[in-house]
């Protein structure tokens, strides 16, 4: 019998949870999603505002205050990249390598470049300058008023590299990147200079596969320490000035890590939730009843509870204390790849399909 | 303690199991009664061990006696692999045994390793990354061991898309067409073109490339091409960054170097013209016509190099094409391989290339083309060789591969229009491979016994001066053949001489008699009645024919390219019975269009009339249309003027004309999975034919004089030659366009052991 | 589907039969000429033993059964590896011998036998193969007891290589090109001085250079022709007799016409 | 053979002697640089003394169109000298 050949890590099928908070749908909304191309489309919410794109080109704006749609844009070329939005300008880039900026009230374009390079992640900007690394790990910066480049570093192109929405972390001095060969840069944001590198884990085996070794996820920074995962490496601490490690474990994680006072929690490749002290490293908790379900990267909804979304569309909320299951819901059956988004009482959820989803997120406990 | 010097009495070796005594000593250089010192034994040990039969050697002393302990390395009883689906378990240990590995050889612990590796290697160039591989081992008694590999195949990884970065000139789709490698819908699995491979990618931006410098983007460069793969290992996206850079007109073009011939003579070749885009294949086009025409001068290593100088200003291009005609050279042998069977002067003999004169890279082609216009040969292959030591001598090599014609062939072949054949024929073309032509044959049907002896010498002298006679005895019964119902008698001789006109094509005249009987069945269709009054039914001819042959095809048998034209005229000269004439043309001609496919348009002409006194053309030499090789789609013989009843009855019959026009049109395809296309020809063919009489009998009733258009039958079909080892087999399939009522059309019509 | 858990595995190992056992019906196989029984028992012995006692004189025989089963391919693989496994072994004449029979019977014409065809006009095919082997037999191993039959079949070779030579020198004659009539004769008096057919070799010579016009170099030819070969067909009272004239047409036109039967 | 139009092709042999190469022969050449202007000699060589032939010849059916001939003596000093033959 030609058996179809099961995946490295086979999904688990659910099982039945204790439910000690639900997630009420509230309002639905649509976009034309990523058309099979593979993107993940990572919605951007700044105030009230929440901005979203998709494969056919198009970008929307929705003022959640009023749950309805203010603007769309539609830029008649397929768009690959998150949304980034803040008070002055949306920012997208296009499959075809074209960084857009947009005004946010209006979605009307100020200005697009050509960068020549796929874009998955979500651009990143400060107050001068906007950030866009792309899948081969190059990273190229731009004014943001003018949009004309300011630096451009490039990584020397490794053969085969996975691909992942690698998105850069700006600071004010410095922007934190991972590399295709498993490094974590520091750039100096005045010049694109490496202020300092620090390899996080070894390319190692015979083949190309086993050779890849990406850090794709977005650094995070939490009380003075940089934290990072890896593709079959490590999770690392290291001090954001000079890059000097403070703990590192052993783990294969694809997705940016979630940090909360104290709590660092990261989704490896087999698709356990595990949850770190951010001090020390020390494993608190392990939660393995979602493994193979093709997890979005972990978000904290507050201090005491993370969600994530899963291939058959689900949400699923944690606690924060012991990484138990307290909460589940399920979209539409498409898979839900962007992380989710918190809007006061309410959780935000995007699927590939391009279904749009808030809920209200409530105790049930009397 | 190791002995520092002594004198080696004996040598004893432990722990031997299945390695014997023999095979240590071959392996292990210190013999009896040699004085050996600690360096020379450390040396031999490790010389034993390198062998790689034993896990560990160690020498000690015994007095004189050096003891050799070994542990043997235990040897592969079995092998077993679970769990492989795509790839079968022979083609996985064919892998292995490629690597070295394999039952019977000896285990090491790095066996396993070079196992899991090699299995993976094979696994990923099939495109499955995600495929894992666990080898464990399980020991045996008898010192063996057998290993157990389980594998997991993972999914193959499919090229989910393909995204092009900086093309404005040629939009996406465009481009992604000229791509072998191809986003597409997984769902089939079989459709290969998604599956990644490194090759392809680079044979795939290759092709990019020259389509860019093909339309004069000649600072095209690719940037980057970036590879991703899904973390789940089943998708992969590809990325090409590219920078089109300006469009290049041409804008002078020169030649240097020592041209050889007239700066004309070689300008002429070169297909860019000054103004025109600049194009990186015709300039390779160019310099290869250059290179080919100083080979015909006999300048077979000429390299003609062509160099492109940019002026980004003007964005123009001054082309330089250096010509470095090398030497001369010369010929020093000519080797001919593969004729086991035809005898090496039938092959010499058709050389233009001497051997001890220069050498022309044409005439070198053009031999080749000749031996295989001889249709002996399946496969004809040439190769210049260069002679050791002499920079301007070169020896020829022509390998042939024999058809596989047995000279002595009893056939049975089957045709439909005249039933089962049973003949013997003695030898065909190339008689005990002396490239003469005997053929004894005997054939027995329905339709005609014909007995013939016929010998042909195409080289009876040095010149290419043809000889050859035959002998023929046919008896014919046309009612059989649905003709018409009487049957003909004849038997005759005739010598032929032939002799080279040009290099394709020759002259031949033939000088023979034949005595023909008519003899009419009861019911006899008034024409035939109406002939033999006129003329009697015993006739007597000498027969007088010229012949003008020009054969430019590329192969004897199943030709792709070429032409080949005959007009024959055969006079029943004054004397005979009968005085008549006819006058035959026959052509046809192969356009190529690349890679085995071409279109055949072949045409028949014949006329024929009586002469002097003689009013009738004998209607027994009439010409007929339809059936395999003329009009197919209509019974043999059946297309034209039909005959009038006799007046006691029967049906009426095709009785021919004196005159014939028929045309056919050919697409030659080869089929998809036939890699040998050199005995296998499918086509397909639209065919027009007609025949008619300049004048009718008084006779005949429904019959309309000279050429009219209603007379003509078309068809359209498809057909097959297959070169089997007994003789050509052909097929074919044909619907009758406008066959009218009394017509017998036949779709299916095939023959076995005569070549059209 | 369930991986295939190897139903078998709990089979006992086979019956484990002593090398010696094996390799004695493989030699009875060989007596009786039974040789695909020996070939089946000889494949399982290089496979269970790979380095038993026996392990080369199994290689030998094996080498002999493909022979025998006319598997001429087979054979000379299998002897090739021999040579290479075992260079200085005492018994590798009789693997060059046999990997030389091997290419030898493989070019044989199925119609040679009925003396309808000439081999020496045609690509002697596989047999030219034989050439070397045999060769390196008769020089390396003269004592060896293959070498008398080797030698012998060398000398038929050369002679059959020699006398295309002349056939093709000849044709050169015929045609005119009398530069690669001298060379082909040359060729044979280099290459195969030995054979018989160095005679006409000079001969062919001897009429080239007179076709050419150089009587010098004709009579030097003429001379040693003389001395070797004086009852040589072409060498008559008034001297050298060319094959071919250079001038007269080959055949008359009366001569065509009437089946050469006037002149 | 007399048949009418018979056509007869041209046989060519040997090395193609043109006047501007055996121009720059001169005595006292060494073996390789004649080589190297005229091409290793196609016809066996004879050592003692060292002598060169090389022919050109173009015959077609059995009537000659070309019989040129060119000898060279070579001494230990190099070429001492030219013979030729129907090459005017």
């Amino acid at each position: 019998c030609a058996s179809t050949p099961e995946p490295e890590y086979p999904p688990t099928p659910l099982a039945k949870i204790q439910a000690e908070w639900q997630l009420d749908l509230q309002e639905s909304w649509q976009t034309q999603g990523s058309q099979g191309r593979g993107y993940v489309h990572q919605m951007a919410l700044y105030a009230d505002a929440l901005y979203a794109a998709d494969a056919q080109g198009q970008v929307y704006a929705w003022d959640l205050a009023q749950g309805q749609k203010i603007w769309v844009q539609d830029l008649q070329t397929p768009i690959s990249s998150g949304v980034y939005a803040d008070a002055q300008q949306v920012f997208v880039v296009s499959a075809d390598g074209q960084l857009y900026a947009l005004n946010p009230q209006t979605g009307a374009t100020d200005w697009q470049t050509a960068l020549k390079a796929e874009v998955l992640g979500a651009p990143q900007a400060n107050a001068d300058l906007v950030v866009v690394q792309s899948v081969s790990g190059d990273v190229w910066a731009f004014k943001r008023l003018t949009g004309k480049l300011a630096w451009h570093h490039s990584e020397q192109a490794s053969r085969l590299s996975l691909r992942a929405e690698r998105t850069p972390l700006v600071t004010n001095l410095l922007t934190y990147v991972g590399t295709p060969e498993g490094k974590l840069l520091a750039l100096d944001n005045r010049n694109g200079y490496v202020r300092w590198d620090v390899r996080i884990s070894w390319p190692q085996g015979r083949t190309d596969i086993e050779k890849m070794t990406d850090i794709s996820g977005q650094p995070q920074l939490s009380q003075g320490t940089l934290y990072t995962t890896g593709y079959r490496g490590k999770v690392a601490a290291v001090d954001p000035l000079t890059g000097e490690p403070r703990w590192a474990v052993e783990a294969s994680s694809y997705l940016s890590a979630a940090v909360d006072s104290g709590t660092l929690v990261y989704v490896n490749e087999a698709g356990h939730l595990v949850a770190l002290d951010a001090y020390s490293g020390r494993t608190l908790w392990i939660q393995d009843q979602l493994s193979g379900r093709g997890l979005s990267a972990p978000v904290f909804l507050d201090s005491g509870h993370l969600a994530v979304g899963d291939y058959q569309g689900y949400l699923h909320v944690l606690a924060t204390e012991d990484g138990r299951l307290v909460a589940r819901a399920q979209q539409a059956d498409a898979p839900i790849q962007a992380p989710l988004l918190r809007w006061k009482d309410q959780v935000i959820s995007l699927s590939t399909e391009g279904d749009l989803h808030l809920w209200k997120f409530a105790t049930n406990q009397p | 303690q190791t002995p520092d010097r002594f004198v080696v009495e004996d040598i004893r070796v432990q722990g031997l199991q299945r390695v014997s005594a023999g095979t240590v000593f071959a392996q292990f250089p210190v013999s009896v009664q040699q004085e050996v010192d600690a360096e020379q034994l450390a040396r031999a040990a490790k010389f034993l061990f390198k062998s790689g039969l034993f896990d560990d050697v160690r020498l000690a002393r015994d007095g004189q006696v050096l003891v050799l302990q070994v542990r043997e390395r235990p040897t592969i009883a079995k092998i077993e692999l679970e769990g492989n689906d795509q790839l079968d378990s022979e083609e996985l240990l064919a892998g292995l045994t490629r690597a070295g590995l394999q039952e019977g050889q000896v285990f090491q612990r790095a066996t396993l390793a070079d196992i899991q590796q090699e299995l993976e290697r094979l696994y990923h160039a099939q495109g499955r990354y995600s495929a894992r591989i666990q080898a464990k081992e399980e020991a045996l008694d008898g010192n063996r061991v057998r290993i157990e590999i389980d594998i997991n195949e993972g999914s193959v990884a499919r090229i989910k898309h393909i995204n092009l970065l900086g093309n404005q000139v040629f939009d996406d789709d465009t481009l992604l067409d000229l791509f072998e490698l191809e986003a597409g819908p997984s769902w089939h699995w079989f459709y290969t073109a998604d599956q990644y491979s490194r090759e392809r990618l680079k044979g795939d931006l290759e092709t990019l490339r020259s389509y860019y410098f093909d339309r004069g983007y000649l600072q095209f460069k690719i940037e980057s091409t970036q590879v991703a793969l899904s973390p789940t290992k089943d998708a992969i996206y590809l990325n090409i960054a590219m920078q089109e850079g300006p469009q290049y007109q041409v804008d002078t073009i020169e030649l240097a170097g020592d041209l050889v011939l007239t700066e004309a003579e070689l300008r002429a070749l070169i297909q860019l013209t000054p103004g025109q885009t600049f194009s990186r294949s015709l300039m390779t086009a160019s310099t290869e016509a250059l290179r080919q025409r100083l080979g015909n001068e006999g300048y077979t290593f000429a390299n003609v190099n062509a160099l492109p100088q940019l002026d980004e200003a003007t964005q123009s291009v001054k082309l330089v094409f250096f010509v470095d005609p090398g030497r001369r050279n010369y010929v020093r042998r000519i080797r001919f391989s593969g004729n086991t069977g035809t005898m090496d002067e039938v092959l010499r003999r058709e050389l233009i290339q001497m051997e001890g004169g220069w050498a022309s890279t044409e005439q070198i082609q053009q031999s080749r083309v000749r031996l295989e216009r001889l249709g002996f040969f399946k496969q004809v292959e040439v190769e210049t060789l260069p002679v050791a030591g002499r920079p301007d001598q070169v020896d020829v090599h022509y390998r042939v591969e024999e058809q596989a014609a047995g000279s002595i062939s009893a056939s049975v072949g089957y045709s439909q229009s005249s039933g089962i054949v049973y003949g013997l024929q003695i030898s065909q073309r190339n008689f005990l491979g002396t490239g003469n032509r005997v053929t004894i044959a005997a054939q027995r049907s329905d339709y005609r016994d014909s007995y013939t002896f016929s010998y042909y010498d195409p080289y009876y002298t040095q010149a290419g001066v043809s000889r050859g006679f035959s002998l023929f005895y046919r008896a014919t019964d046309y009612e059989e053949g649905d003709v018409s119902n009487f049957t003909t008698d004849t038997y005759g001789a005739s010598l032929t001489y032939g002799y080279p006109l040009s290099e394709d094509s020759r002259l031949s005249f033939s000088l023979g008699f034949d005595q023909t009987e008519v003899k009419p069945a009861v019911d006899v269709v008034q024409e035939v009645s109406y002939f033999l009054e006129q003329e009697g039914d015993s006739h007597f001819a000498y027969k007088l024919t010229g012949r003008w042959i020009q054969n430019r095809l590329n192969r004897g048998i199943l030709a792709t390219a070429g032409s080949y034209q005959s007009v024959s005229l055969e006079v029943a000269t004054p004397g005979s019975d009968l005085t008549f004439y006819k006058l035959n043309y026959r052509g046809q001609k192969y356009f190529p269009l690349g890679d085995d496919w071409s279109i055949r348009v072949r045409t028949d002409l014949g006329y024929g009339d009586a002469y002097g006194s003689q009013e009738w053309m004998p209607f027994y030499e009439h010409y007929y249309s339809g059936g395999l090789g003329s009009v197919r789609g209509y019974k043999s013989n059946s297309i034209g003027p039909r005959t009038t009843p006799s007046l006691v009855g029967g049906d009426t019959d095709p009785f021919g004309g004196n005159f014939l026009v028929e045309a056919s049109l050919e697409l030659i395809y080869p089929l998809p999975f036939v890699q040998d296309q050199r005995s296998l020809q499918t086509s397909a063919f639209i065919d027009a034919g007609g025949v008619y009489n300049s004048a009718c009998y008084p006779v005949s009733d429904a019959c309309e004089s000279g050429f009219h258009t209603q007379g003509l039958r078309y068809s359209a079909g498809v057909g097959l030659t297959w070169l089997t080892g007994i003789g050509p087999l052909t097929f074919s399939i044909a619907k009758a366009l406008n066959a009218e009522a009394d017509d017998d059309t036949e779709v299916f019509q095939f023959s076995l052991g005569q070549t059209f | 589907c369930a991986t295939s858990t190897s139903w078998f595995a709990n089979q006992s190992e086979q019956q484990v039969q002593t090398e010696a056992l094996v390799y004695q019906e493989a030699q009875d196989a060989l007596t009786e000429e039974d040789y695909t029984q020996a070939l089946q028992k000889l494949q399982t012995l290089e496979a269970r033993y790979p380095f038993g006692r026996y392990a080369e004189q199994v290689q030998l025989e094996l080498i002999y059964t493909y022979y025998q089963l006319q598997n001429y391919d087979a054979a000379a693989v299998a002897a090739g590896r021999f040579i290479r496994l075992h260079p200085q072994h005492e018994q590798v004449d009789y693997a060059y011998y046999l990997r030389g029979l091997s290419s030898w019977s493989a070019g044989r014409h199925a119609l040679e036998w009925l003396e309808l065809i000439d081999i020496s006009q045609r690509d002697p095919g596989a047999t030219r193969d034989a050439y070397q082997d045999f060769s390196l037999l008769v020089r390396r191993y003269p004592q060896s007891p293959y070498a008398a039959d080797a030698y012998q079949r060398l000398q038929f070779l050369k002679n059959l290589l020699a006398r295309q030579e002349i056939y093709i020198g000849r044709y050169y004659l015929k045609r005119g090109a009398y530069v690669a009539a001298v060379n082909r004769g040359r060729e044979v008096l280099e290459a195969y001085p030995d054979t018989p057919a160095t005679r006409d070799a000079l001969a062919v010579m001897a009429e080239a250079y007179t076709h050419l016009q150089q009587m010098a170099e004709a009579q030097t030819y003429i001379d040693l022709l003389q001395t070797h070969a004086p009852e040589h067909p072409q060498l008559s009272a008034q001297g050298f007799q060319p094959l071919y004239s250079a001038d007269a047409p080959e055949k008359s036109m009366l001569q065509i016409l009437t089946f050469d039967i006037l002149k | 053979c007399a048949f009418p139009g018979v056509y007869e092709r041209k046989i060519q042999q040997g090395h193609i002697l043109d006047q501007e190469v055996l121009a720059q022969l001169k005595i006292g050449m060494q073996p390789q640089q004649v080589e190297y202007l005229l091409g290793s000699p196609l016809l066996p060589v004879q050592t003692q003394p060292l002598r060169w032939d090389y022919v050109y010849t173009l015959r077609q059916g059995n009537t000659w169109l070309e019989n040129q001939r060119l000898t060279l003596y070579f001494g230990p000093q190099g070429l001492t000298k030219m013979e030729t033959q129907g090459l005017d």
